[in-house]
């Protein structure tokens, strides 16, 4: 009998598969995985503590930072829970226009996810050809607002720009655009049986564990629980679209992967609705000059591409939240990970870890 | 002949160091073209130089040495990875007259030699005292080892159909039509198994990013590194040349246009069968680590054991004997 | 007035942000600029206008209070004092008494039912005395909530995780706050067979801050523990693993904590 | 085994499309009006309202102003004013808030340097940040105003 030995593994802070600042102190029986235990925190800015000192409006920026890969909604999350508690009504145009950024966001954060985890699983090609699509959206979003990952565009009762000339049209060509883009994704890596054998019956967990777990996003709904807040817990002005909620059926990565890629589809759909009924008008609301929320709580969760993206403020009545506290649908998800990798072997880790699609910033708050 | 004995292999390596910094350009360029990008293009026209400086810059880099690494072993380790790559060229038969060793079992002497390899890879990766160049070269040991089973059985059918180990008389045998026809599930078997035997997308567990970082070679730097990559496409070379000699009819040439020389028919070949490497390099994800073993024992090495079946069979039916 | 600062001032007030008080801090900070004039380096007076700046809008001079328990409650509960069961502390005025002017008989909540009948149920459980308080959120879509005191939360969590009327399997946020006065985990949680949100309001002893851990309810609360204990400062008693989660391990205090000051080496 | 092929085939057929990538530091990178790079800063337009200083997330706006040296005119003028572009996060909220248009946005984005210090940028450097400076300023306003949306 050949005398065996447990290793302990330090993955990451720096390493190329942990999508960021994430360390995963694994103990390894040869290549076989016996225990994770996940270490975040490496990118903890404080950003719920920084809230306090700052007034509504100086929060959104910060938003941006959280979750980087698609900043429109976390400005719409500090936003949509402020107007909530203050009551207030943000005019049509406002809201169609947050609905086309958040949902090409959306597409974008997608083809992120696509792209990274093709990188993971060790092809190069459709990270960049996902990239190039994604820039599109990028250079849309820099024209809009001048940035193209810290957006700072919406505000307390509306947005900071209204669309530029030709903005609309070049969103509608974009749509069409990618309609047509998916199937090459779909040639070029869903057919492909190298990407199918490592995806393939993995990282499968129960309808059960991730409710206890609160999974939330893409992540419950593949275990086949059809919950979006976009419907479920309608905001802005969702409930006037039709799309569909994607549910999974086995619950393993390529379900997942699946999964992500009819998201595209839908949001798609959204923006092309969108576009279709948008007119002009205002793009701020009454708003008074120096924003002060009245003394309360709320909470309200938004579908972000990771998740439920909640937001929950306590407020005393001055200019600056009292408490700001947000539910970072990544930092949940992460949560899963050391169930999910007991017993695997170490090249699964980077395909359940991508699966999960985790950002750091979003961790780490 | 003396001059050549001796300045020969000389000439060789000067040729092998320009074949890999302009291999190392093209495969970085063909992949750039295949992701809508010109690849390298700052150093130098048309970024020729571009290897050259990471040459340079990889030798005047400091050389270290972990502080825990098993100094003398560490040392030897791509020195044992890079000679068995360099002589298996000798046999490589790249025209009629240019071969340098021209011995009756070639073949057999090719896949000996390049098996020794595995051995630096592996004294590398354990004198490195790192958990990750660990894995990456238990991985690679068992990866090469059950792989070169395949890529054996593979050729075997040529040997029959041949009836020599030399792989001039192996290129002449393919005067009337290339083994890839009648051997084309040997081609396609020795196409998977050399992709794997280099390390090479979808095979490059040894050295896989985004799990290991970089494999068996974390720990080095400086010229040590670049020796293993030397080592790297060395066998890309040498695979590349006697997949050609195998399979594509070495330097013959095709529809009778005899007027071009050998050298330019085989560098074509070459040529090809290299640009299909990074062309797949630049598609596939990596497989892993359990499926490539099942994939070589479970597949692979039926497959090549029902081709050496079918050419015995073959070469007993009087039509398509003159094949064979 | 010239045209062109007619024309300006009208783009001030064009503008949604602020645009009075560049008016006012144009004045006060006239006085502040000479006041500086003399100092040396632009980053001490950077300080002091700001600071001006800041008084003069009363921003931060203002001693920055928590928000009142009572008012909370009241500028989202309605007047519902026959509904609300009994045992519920009479130290929570009425809305009435706070502010008269304001107060017009609001529409009983669509929820409020729905909550009536749930308080009725948990007052059977034992240990319903430490039930504070239970009134809809309405700012907050009409969101049930319940105040509840820390000893009483984990009973109270495994009857509504478990309890077939309840099924809460799903901890929507985990989130904890500091009032001064006291500590609140707040939890949002949403039931799936019921379709129903819940939030609950645990309160917690400041100088003791303990409270028992429903990390075995909700796997969901593990991770969300550590982070309260981090930044918060609440210990969780009965938590599997209990660190610091997002500062190192050798960091001192807990920042969220309102009173909380950097702690330096070097000072 | 056919989906390989398809696979190689996408890529076998990028490989004849233009390319996308920029050269960037030999030709500028094409950016739009509304982008938000440096600063350009106008003291004669400025009223020391403090606004832009109050308004910063990361407080890197330093300003202070004095007495209008001409006695006859009523307000100040402003001394001394700097960006920090160290914790600068060039979040537009300066120029949103600027009731003159005294601080405004401009195209240019090029801020590295090999010396943190050097990222302090005092007033005459930023007044002469004058190069590609956005045009539209405040889209709150109604349209066709000056600076306002178009």
């Amino acid at each position: 009998m050949l005398r065996t030995e447990e290793m302990l593994l330090n993955m990451g802070p720096q390493h190329p598969s942990t999508h960021g600042v994430l360390r995963l102190v694994i103990k390894i029986d040869g290549e076989i995985i016996r225990e994770v235990d996940p270490v975040v925190g490496y990118l903890h800015r404080g950003t719920e503590k920084l809230a306090e000192d700052l007034t509504y409006t100086q929060i959104i920026p910060y938003t941006d930072r959280l979750d980087y890969v698609s900043a429109m909604t976390n400005n719409y999350a500090v936003v949509h829970a402020t107007e909530k508690l203050m009551g207030l009504e943000v005019p049509e145009r406002a809201e169609y226009l947050r609905m086309i950024t958040m949902e090409l966001n959306r597409v974008a954060s997608h083809l992120v996810w696509v792209g990274t985890y093709l990188l993971d699983l060790g092809a190069m090609s459709p990270f960049l050809y996902c990239f190039q699509d994604r820039e599109t959206i990028l250079n849309l979003f820099n024209e809009l607002c001048g940035a193209r990952l810290t957006y700072n565009y919406m505000r307390v009762g509306g947005v900071k720009w209204d669309a530029p000339e030709g903005w609309l049209q070049k969103v509608e060509e974009f749509v069409l655009y990618m309609q047509k883009e998916l199937a090459t994704y779909h040639d070029l890596i869903s057919g492909n049986d190298i990407f199918l054998q490592r995806t393939r019956g993995i990282g499968i967990y129960t309808k059960e564990q991730a409710l206890s777990y609160a999974l939330s996003g893409s992540n419950l709904r593949v275990t086949g629980v059809p919950w979006d807040l976009r419907q479920h817990q309608s905001y802005s002005l969702y409930h006037q679209f039709q799309f569909e909620i994607p549910t999974g059926e086995t619950g393993d990565v390529l379900d997942k992967y699946h999964l992500r890629m009819q998201e595209i589809e839908e949001s798609l759909k959204i923006v092309k609705q969108v576009l279709d009924v948008i007119k002009e008008g205002p793009i701020m609301g009454k708003v008074p000059k120096v924003l002060r929320v009245p003394e309360g709580e709320v909470y309200t969760g938004v579908e972000s591409p990771r998740g439920e993206l909640g937001c929950h403020i306590v407020s005393n009545g001055k200019n600056k939240p009292w408490r700001l506290k947000f539910r970072r649908p990544s930092f949940y998800n992460l949560q899963i990970l050391p169930e999910l990798l007991k017993g695997e072997n170490i090249s699964n880790l980077v395909a359940i870890l991508g699966g999960i699609d985790i950002i750091l910033g979003e961790v780490d708050g | 002949m003396d001059l050549f004995f001796y300045l020969g292999p000389i000439i060789l390596m000067l040729l092998l160091l320009g074949f890999v910094t302009y291999a190392i350009l093209f495969e970085r360029k063909v992949i750039g073209w295949i992701q809508n990008r010109p690849g390298p293009n700052q150093v130098g026209p048309w970024g020729l130089f571009q290897t050259i400086a990471d040459v340079a810059k990889l030798l005047l880099k400091e050389d270290i040495v972990p502080g825990k690494a098993d100094r003398a072993l560490f040392k030897l380790a791509p020195i044992i990875a890079f000679v068995p790559a360099f002589a298996i060229l000798a046999v490589i038969p790249f025209t009629e007259s240019w071969q340098f060793g021209d011995f009756a079992v070639g073949l057999l002497y090719y896949i000996a030699i390049s098996s020794i390899t595995i051995i630096g890879i592996l004294t590398g990766a354990w004198a490195s005292n790192n958990k990750y160049s660990l894995l990456g070269g238990m991985r690679s040991a068992a990866q090469m080892i059950s792989y070169e089973i395949p890529l054996v059985l593979s050729v075997v059918g040529i040997v029959m159909t041949t009836g020599s180990l030399d792989l001039n008389d192996i290129v002449l045998a393919q005067k009337k039509v290339w083994f890839i026809v009648p051997q084309f599930l040997a081609f396609l078997i020795f196409l998977i198994a050399s992709l794997a035997e280099l390390n090479r997308t979808p095979f490059d567990l040894p050295e896989a990013e985004s799990e290991l970082v970089a494999g068996y070679h974390v720990e080095y730097t400086g010229f040590r590194f670049a020796f293993f990559m030397l080592a790297e496409y060395v066998y890309v070379f040498a695979m590349a040349s006697l997949t050609t000699c195998l399979f594509l009819g070495g330097w013959l040439p095709l529809f009778g246009l005899t007027m071009i020389p050998g050298i330019l028919w085989f560098l074509l070949k070459f040529s090809l069968v290299v640009f299909s490497l990074f062309w797949i390099r630049a598609t596939m994800p990596r497989l892993r680590v359990d499926q490539l073993m099942q994939f070589a024992w479970k597949v692979l090495l039926p497959l090549s054991l029902l081709n050496i079946f079918l050419t015995a069979i073959f070469k007993e039916i009087p039509v398509l004997s003159s094949f064979y | 007035m010239s045209d062109q600062e007619k024309e300006l001032t009208q783009e001030t007030k064009a503008t949604n942000i602020m645009g009075e008080e560049a008016v006012k801090n144009e004045e006060a900070s006239e006085e502040q600029g000479v006041q500086t004039l003399s100092n040396t380096t632009s980053q001490q007076m950077n300080a002091e206008a700001v600071k001006l700046a800041n008084e003069e809008q009363g921003i931060k001079s203002s001693p920055n209070t928590p928000p009142k328990q009572e008012s909370r409650e009241n500028a989202v509960t309605k007047p519902q004092a026959a509904s609300v069961p009994p045992k519920k502390p009479a130290a929570t005025p009425r809305p009435a008494a706070k502010k008269p002017a304001e107060e017009k008989p609001l529409e009983p909540s669509r929820k409020q039912p729905w909550l009536d009948k749930f308080v009725v149920k948990l007052k059977e459980l034992e240990g319903s005395e430490h039930l504070e308080d239970a009134f809809i959120n309405r700012a907050n879509n009409d969101l049930p909530t319940l105040v509840v005191k820390s000893e009483w939360w984990r009973t109270l969590a495994l009857h509504l995780r478990n309890h077939p009327d309840c099924q809460f399997h799903y901890v929507q946020n985990f989130s904890s706050v500091d009032y001064e006065t006291h500590l609140e985990v707040v939890v949002h949680l949403f039931s799936f067979p019921h379709k129903e949100r819940l939030g609950v309001l645990v309160k917690v002893d400041r100088a003791e801050a303990k409270v028992d851990s429903v990390a075995d309810i909700w796997d969901a609360a593990n991770w969300n523990e550590r982070e309260a204990y981090d930044l918060m400062g609440i210990i969780f008693e009965g938590h599997p693993d209990l660190r610091r989660i997002m500062l190192t391990d050798q960091w001192i205090g807990h920042p969220l904590r309102k009173d909380y000051v950097p702690y330096d080496e070097g000072v | 085994m056919f989906g390989l092929l398809k696979g190689l085939g996408v890529t076998l057929k990028n490989m004849t499309k233009p390319k996308v990538t920029y050269n960037y530091p030999a030709e500028p990178i094409p950016v739009p009006d509304r982008f938000r790079g440096i600063q350009h800063f106008d003291a004669e337009k400025c009223i020391v309202c403090n606004q832009c200083a109050l308004v910063c997330p990361t407080d890197c706006i330093t300003l202070t102003g004095k007495r209008n040296p001409d006695p006859e005119k009523k307000g100040k003028v402003i001394e001394i004013y700097d960006i920090n572009f160290e914790i600068c996060i060039l979040c537009d909220l300066c120029t949103e808030v600027c009731p003159t248009e005294a601080i405004v946005m401009t195209n240019n984005f090029e801020l590295a340097t090999y010396s943190r210090d050097d990222l302090f940028k005092n007033m005459q450097w930023l007044h002469d940040n004058n190069q590609n400076i956005r045009q539209e300023n405040m889209s709150s306003k109604p349209p066709g105003a000056a600076g306002g949306a178009k």
